[in-house]
């Protein structure tokens, strides 16, 4: 076990030096002048930009100022915004609290949601309810989810006025963040009613963010289900006159786990991706939103450093994965 | 009355081909006491029509019969329920590849005592103490380490051993082994063969042992049924059937074994068969 | 006397299991200094369990694996496989597996698979390459219409033939069977060791037959060679090892090996009703 | 079941059949099986002939402004007008013609992008699956490092270095893409290298090049053709996305994603200039889905047996 978690550790370090090299290397192949693009419109005088040159190391040698970049990353010096002058870990960390918040919800209800779905499809083949969570999630799955988003607010928030159209919560109601989650910050402060506004707030882009994730993992619950169905252990199970329950829930599920929690791994950067979209359109505070700002305001020092720790967060989590998939399969954990 | 009792057995697949008859009105009977082997090549529905008196076939499967009865009970008439509590417990079955059979992700202690959980009642130490017993009895003496194990840690022939504990965990009337030993090792097939023999003489049991090898049938059966492409083609006691077998298909079975060999060349099923193809009893 | 078809000199093969920085590498030795000679038109079987380095030892004969040492001598030329075989040598060593549905490619029609060796190690034009083909693969007992055809729409017999009819399209100096039969039934496993003798009496072909079926080995072999954890424990003629068995494990191998014969039968239904 | 007639010595009649055109025929009957599959296939092909006869089926020219009709709602609806079936965008364009000619950019992006990743990716999955070795483990590297970034985001950036326009999303896409098709690749090869059929094409003489091409590729086919589908529709889904956040094709290029974008202040006030664009993206994306899925099982021996 510990060796085959250092081994993936060995496998992810050529990877994270490659990682900083392309993040890095994005900005120098931006066309163009790096100082002038960053200047914009107004330009900059000669004595200026020779300063900022100076200051951003452009001068240097270009593996110098790589190893600059690395050496400050490791010291946790991510670089200064351009748009808003602080450093870009201190944005990075108030945004990601409101990412977490809602990836983790989105997942819950995809796992929630998708494996019983999955599990009842496969026991219950062909049947009317498999053929139709069949459809239903291949229709999630092949779905522009900024379109569905757009929807959900046409429909929920235009036309019923359930829910609000964006944001995490009603303006009326203003926290210092403790954790940066909005849920457990107003049972902190033992608000009800800011609670329910952030959970009102919440449940929209939860929905919208889950349902690629819900789709796909309830089309690999059954597939996995299905192909273990088939399994000689299965049989064995069988024939050891034990329940149909029994026999599906815990002979059949476990090994079917296995690829699921691969899938639910590959799910995380998916949802990195997804997450630029329904902040987007829901004008949701988190990093996804901060990424497409900063792209469209070409605060490059941000676009850089916010790769970076996308990237090694998508990374992190894909080890936490790693490991526990190792953790269900005794194959591996066991040698 | 035979413990088991089989008249007129017909289980057909329905494939993307058309419904295809595996096995073709077949009979079979068995004593307490008494090893039966089934042999025939492959495809010859011997496998099927075990399964399905356990009820293990797939729900593409068709199964009729006349009768098919455990002790004078109706297996195809009766509820699942009460079937479940026959199967692994008054019958046991173990299959021919031993670590397949076994679930990769519970040690084989977990998986013994589930079957006494589920058939005797046992639980906690009074379980591990009888699993351990088992593994003892087939041949495991360091039991009570085991437990821990899985399956991937083990041999084939180890895991074919607690495939047999498992089966005989609960005293069962029958024991149905399906090619236990195909995929093993001469040696290791040896051992298990043995331990499968004395096993069933010393708690009495009634053993099926489904094979297409007729070392297997000429060193463990009392009795003998040839199967062919779904049919019965001769059914004898052990010694009769290799020194006076009835039907051409026994007849081709057994010269076609290198050591039965006269002369340089070995004869075949075909030299055997009808002219059309077919072989006649 | 002849030089013989093929000679091994002290083979061996250690697998080295990649270590890592927590463990160190450990070394398997598959096969340990196996020695043999083999006359032409001869068949030496090598015997042994899963595990005792047979299949090994197959694959470094046929050029396939290279050996950690040793030497490898076929028709008295010393094989130096470092730089890649030459088409020469690689003509001389052909190989039949055990699976018959694993050997052939599943997208190339038989007639293909025939002549592939032709295109690959001769300029034959391609109707040379066609008759050859068609002539090799009626020789194996199939037929003409069967020349288009994939490898699905064939029993596991019918392609254990091809497989067959393939290693012999380039008339190799010597043919290695690694458990040709083991995976057929009896009934067709009886045609295809049929099929291998008609074919050694007719080419005076050289086969090493690799098994671990004593009862097969009796009937085909001339020289039996038993392995047992990568080491060569018994070897001779066929019926001096039979019938005078002197290392222990031979014993236990023959000891395990079922018997049909009446009188085995007879003594085992005495004992049991004696108990 | 499987194991007891594999091993049947006469061959099944119905295997007996003679060359590919049973091969596809038996493809078919596994293919036809699949109702969602079939109405996936009609779908794509009826999008097929839109895109190619767009100029012929569209009432209007897409780009043709109607000044005097802004916003009309669709033919159905209170004010709306049979001459305008799905009702008009907020510069009073037609919206039918708009989407009939979007579905041109759709399946360009998807072909383009799918022809790239796959040639590449599969170019580069073959050689580290058939050499192993530090072969494999850079190719192998870099696809992880591409793979580490969320792939929009990725696509993102991208088209903000190459600049924003359909032929640079294009791009973009089929890079974040191709790692799909190189893994695939790599390990289908891995799998089939290691049969005994390649050992034997080894020992019949058959060089590195001739054992990738000729004897392992073909066999890997399969899984490929299905990735191919799926990165179809995902190209299409990433390109409309792209669209959506300005970064893809420009106004007032009719692609789906971008007619959403421009469309998005007008949610509430007109829905259907934002419904209609999102169908047409959702309608496409799951045909070929359906299809993708139809041919995975058409193509899958494993779910065959059953």
């Amino acid at each position: 076990m510990l060796r085959y978690i250092l081994h993936k550790l060995a496998l992810i370090v050529p990877t994270v030096i490659g990682i900083t090299i392309a993040s890095f290397a994005f900005i120098r192949l931006l066309p163009g002048d790096p100082i002038l693009a960053m200047a914009g419109q107004h330009g900059v005088s000669p004595e200026r930009y020779e300063i900022l040159r100076e200051q951003f190391g452009f001068n240097q040698p270009i593996w110098t100022q790589y190893f600059q970049y690395v050496w400050g990353v490791l010291h946790g010096d991510f670089g200064i915004s351009l748009s808003t002058k602080r450093p870009v870990i201190v944005d990075f960390l108030s945004l990601f609290p409101a990412t977490i918040e809602l990836s983790l919800f989105a997942m819950m209800l995809a796992i929630l949601l998708g494996i019983p779905a999955g599990i009842f499809a496969a026991v219950k083949r062909g049947s009317w309810f498999d053929q139709m969570t069949m459809g239903v999630a291949l229709t999630g799955y092949s779905m522009p989810i900024f379109w569905w988003g757009l929807l959900l607010i046409i429909f929920f928030s235009g036309y019923l006025g359930w829910t609000p159209v964006s944001g995490r919560i009603a303006l009326s109601y203003f926290f210092r963040p403790i954790t940066g989650f909005m849920l457990v910050d107003t049972l902190l402060y033992g608000n009800w009613p800011a609670f329910v506004s952030a959970v009102r707030h919440l449940i929209l882009p939860a929905v919208v963010l889950g349902t690629i994730p819900l789709a796909v993992i309830a089309r690999q619950t059954r597939s996995a289900m299905l192909e273990v169905l088939g399994e000689d252990y299965v049989r064995t199970a069988r024939a050891k006159g034990l329940s149909p329950g029994r026999v599906v829930n815990v002979h059949a599920l476990r090994n079917a786990m296995i690829p699921v929690v691969t899938t639910i791994g590959l799910q995380v950067g998916l949802l990195m991706a997804g997450a630029i979209l329904t902040e987007t359109i829901f004008s949701w505070p988190g990093i996804g939103k901060w990424m497409i700002e900063s792209i469209s305001k070409r605060d490059y020092v941000v676009v850089q450093s916010g790769l970076l720790l996308i990237a090694l967060v998508v990374m992190a989590v894909n080890l936490l994965v790693d490991i526990l998939y190792a953790v269900i399969n005794p194959r591996i954990r066991v040698r | 009355m035979a413990m088991l009792e089989i008249k007129n057995l017909t289980v057909a697949f329905d494939t993307a081909a058309g419904l295809f008859k595996a096995v073709d009105g077949i009979d079979v009977s068995v004593d307490g006491r008494e090893v039966l082997a089934i042999v025939g090549e492959s495809g010859s529905g011997k496998s099927v029509a075990m399964l399905a008196v356990m009820g293990l076939l797939p729900a593409t499967a068709t199964v009729t019969a006349d009768v098919m009865n455990f002790e004078g009970k109706d297996l195809l008439a009766m509820p699942a329920n009460q079937k479940r509590a026959i199967i692994g417990k008054e019958i046991a079955m173990i299959f021919q590849e031993p670590i397949a059979s076994l679930n990769p992700c519970f040690t084989i202690g977990f998986q013994i005592e589930e079957v006494l959980n589920q058939h005797m009642g046992l639980r906690g130490n009074a379980a591990r103490q009888r699993a351990v017993e088992l593994l003892q009895m087939v041949g495991i003496t360091d039991g009570a380490e085991r437990l821990g194990a899985f399956p991937h840690q083990m041999s084939g022939g180890q895991c074919q051993r607690v495939m047999i504990a498992m089966a005989i965990a609960c005293d069962p009337k029958l024991l149905i082994a399906d090619e236990p030993t195909t995929a093993l090792d001469v040696t290791i097939q040896k051992q298990i063969l043995d331990l499968l023999v004395s096993l069933q003489d010393r708690y009495g049991m009634a053993l099926i042992m489904i094979t297409h090898d007729m070392g297997v049938v000429a060193e463990t059966a009392d009795r003998v049924i040839v199967q062919y492409k779904g049919n019965k083609m001769e059914e004898a006691d052990v010694l009769s059937l290799f020194e006076n077998p009835q039907s051409n298909y026994t007849r081709a079975l057994l010269s076609a074994l290198p050591e039965n060999a006269v002369g340089d060349r070995l004869p075949t099923v075909a030299d055997f068969e009808d002219t059309d193809g077919g072989m006649s009893r | 006397m002849s030089v013989p078809v093929l000679e091994v000199k002290n083979l061996r093969r250690d697998y080295v299991s990649s270590g890592g920085p927590f463990r160190p590498a450990k070394v398997v030795h598959a096969v340990k200094d196996v020695s043999f000679t083999l006359e032409k038109g001869k068949t030496l079987a090598v015997v042994g369990e899963s595990g005792c380095g047979k299949s090994t030892l197959a694959r470094m004969i046929t050029l396939i694996d290279q050996q950690t040492s040793g030497e490898i001598i076929v028709d008295g030329a010393t094989v130096e496989a470092r730089h890649g075989v030459s088409a020469a040598l690689r003509r001389k060593v052909q190989i039949v597996f055990q699976n018959p549905y694993g050997s052939l490619n599943p997208r190339q029609k038989i007639g293909s698979v025939l002549a592939e060796p032709l295109l690959l190690n001769t300029s034959m034009s391609p109707a040379e390459r066609r008759d050859k083909a068609m002539t090799m693969l009626l020789k194996v007992g199939l037929q003409e219409e069967h020349f288009n055809r994939y490898p699905h729409m064939f029993s596991g017999g019918q392609r254990q033939r091809i497989a067959i009819a393939r290693a012999l399209m380039l008339n190799p100096s010597f043919l290695v069977l690694d458990e040709p039969v083991s995976a057929l039934d009896l009934s067709v496993q009886a045609q295809i060791l049929n099929l291998l003798k008609d074919l050694q009496d007719e080419f005076g072909l050289t086969f090493v037959f690799i098994s671990h079926d004593l009862s097969v080995v009796r009937y085909i072999a001339d020289e039996v060679m038993v392995m047992y954890f990568g080491e060569v424990v018994e070897h001779g003629s066929r019926d001096a090892v039979f019938e005078d068995p002197q290392h222990d494990y031979t014993r236990t191998l023959f000891a395990a090996t079922p018997r049909t014969d009446i009188s085995s039968i007879k003594a085992r239904l005495a004992r049991k009703s004696a108990a | 079941m499987s194991q007891t007639t594999t091993g049947t010595e006469p061959v099944a009649p119905e295997t007996q059949k003679l060359g590919r055109g049973a091969a596809l025929a038996e493809f078919w009957h596994y293919f036809s099986i699949n109702r969602g599959a079939v109405i996936g296939l009609v779908v794509c092909i009826l999008l097929v002939l839109v895109a190619i006869f767009a100029p012929v089926l569209a009432p209007y020219s897409p780009d043709e402004q109607f000044r005097d009709a802004l916003l009309v709602p669709p033919a159905w609806e209170d004010g709306g007008s049979l001459s305008f079936l799905l009702g008009t965008d907020p510069v009073g364009r037609d919206m039918l013609s708009r989407l009939i000619h979007g579905s041109r950019y759709s399946l360009f992006i998807g072909l383009v992008v799918v022809t790239v990743a796959l040639s590449v990716g599969v170019t580069l999955g073959v050689l580290a699956g058939y050499f192993g070795g530090w072969v494999d483990a850079v190719i192998m590297r870099l696809m992880d490092i591409i793979l580490a970034f969320p792939s929009l985001l990725l696509a993102l950036v991208l088209v903000a270095i190459l600049g924003p326009g359909l032929f640079n999303a294009m791009l973009a896409i089929a890079l974040v893409l191709q790692p799909h098709f190189a893994r695939l690749a790599r390990a289908a090869v891995m799998a089939e290298k290691s049969r005994e059929y390649v050992t034997s094409a080894k020992v019949a003489g058959a060089g590195h090049i001739r054992l990738m091409l000729i004897t392992i590729l073909p066999n890997c086919v399969a899984p490929l053709i299905v990735q191919a589908t799926l990165s179809f529709s995902n190209a299409i889904l990433e390109a409309a996305a792209l669209g959506f956040l300005g970064m893809g094709a420009q106004p007032p290029t009719p692609e789906w994603g971008t007619m959403l974008a421009t469309a998005r202040e007008f949610i509430l006030r007109a829905p259907w200039v934002v419904t209609f664009p999102g169908l047409a993206i959702l309608i496409t994306v799951l045909a070929i889905n359906l299809v993708g899925d139809g041919l995975r099982d058409a193509l899958d021996p494993k779910l065959k047996r059953s």
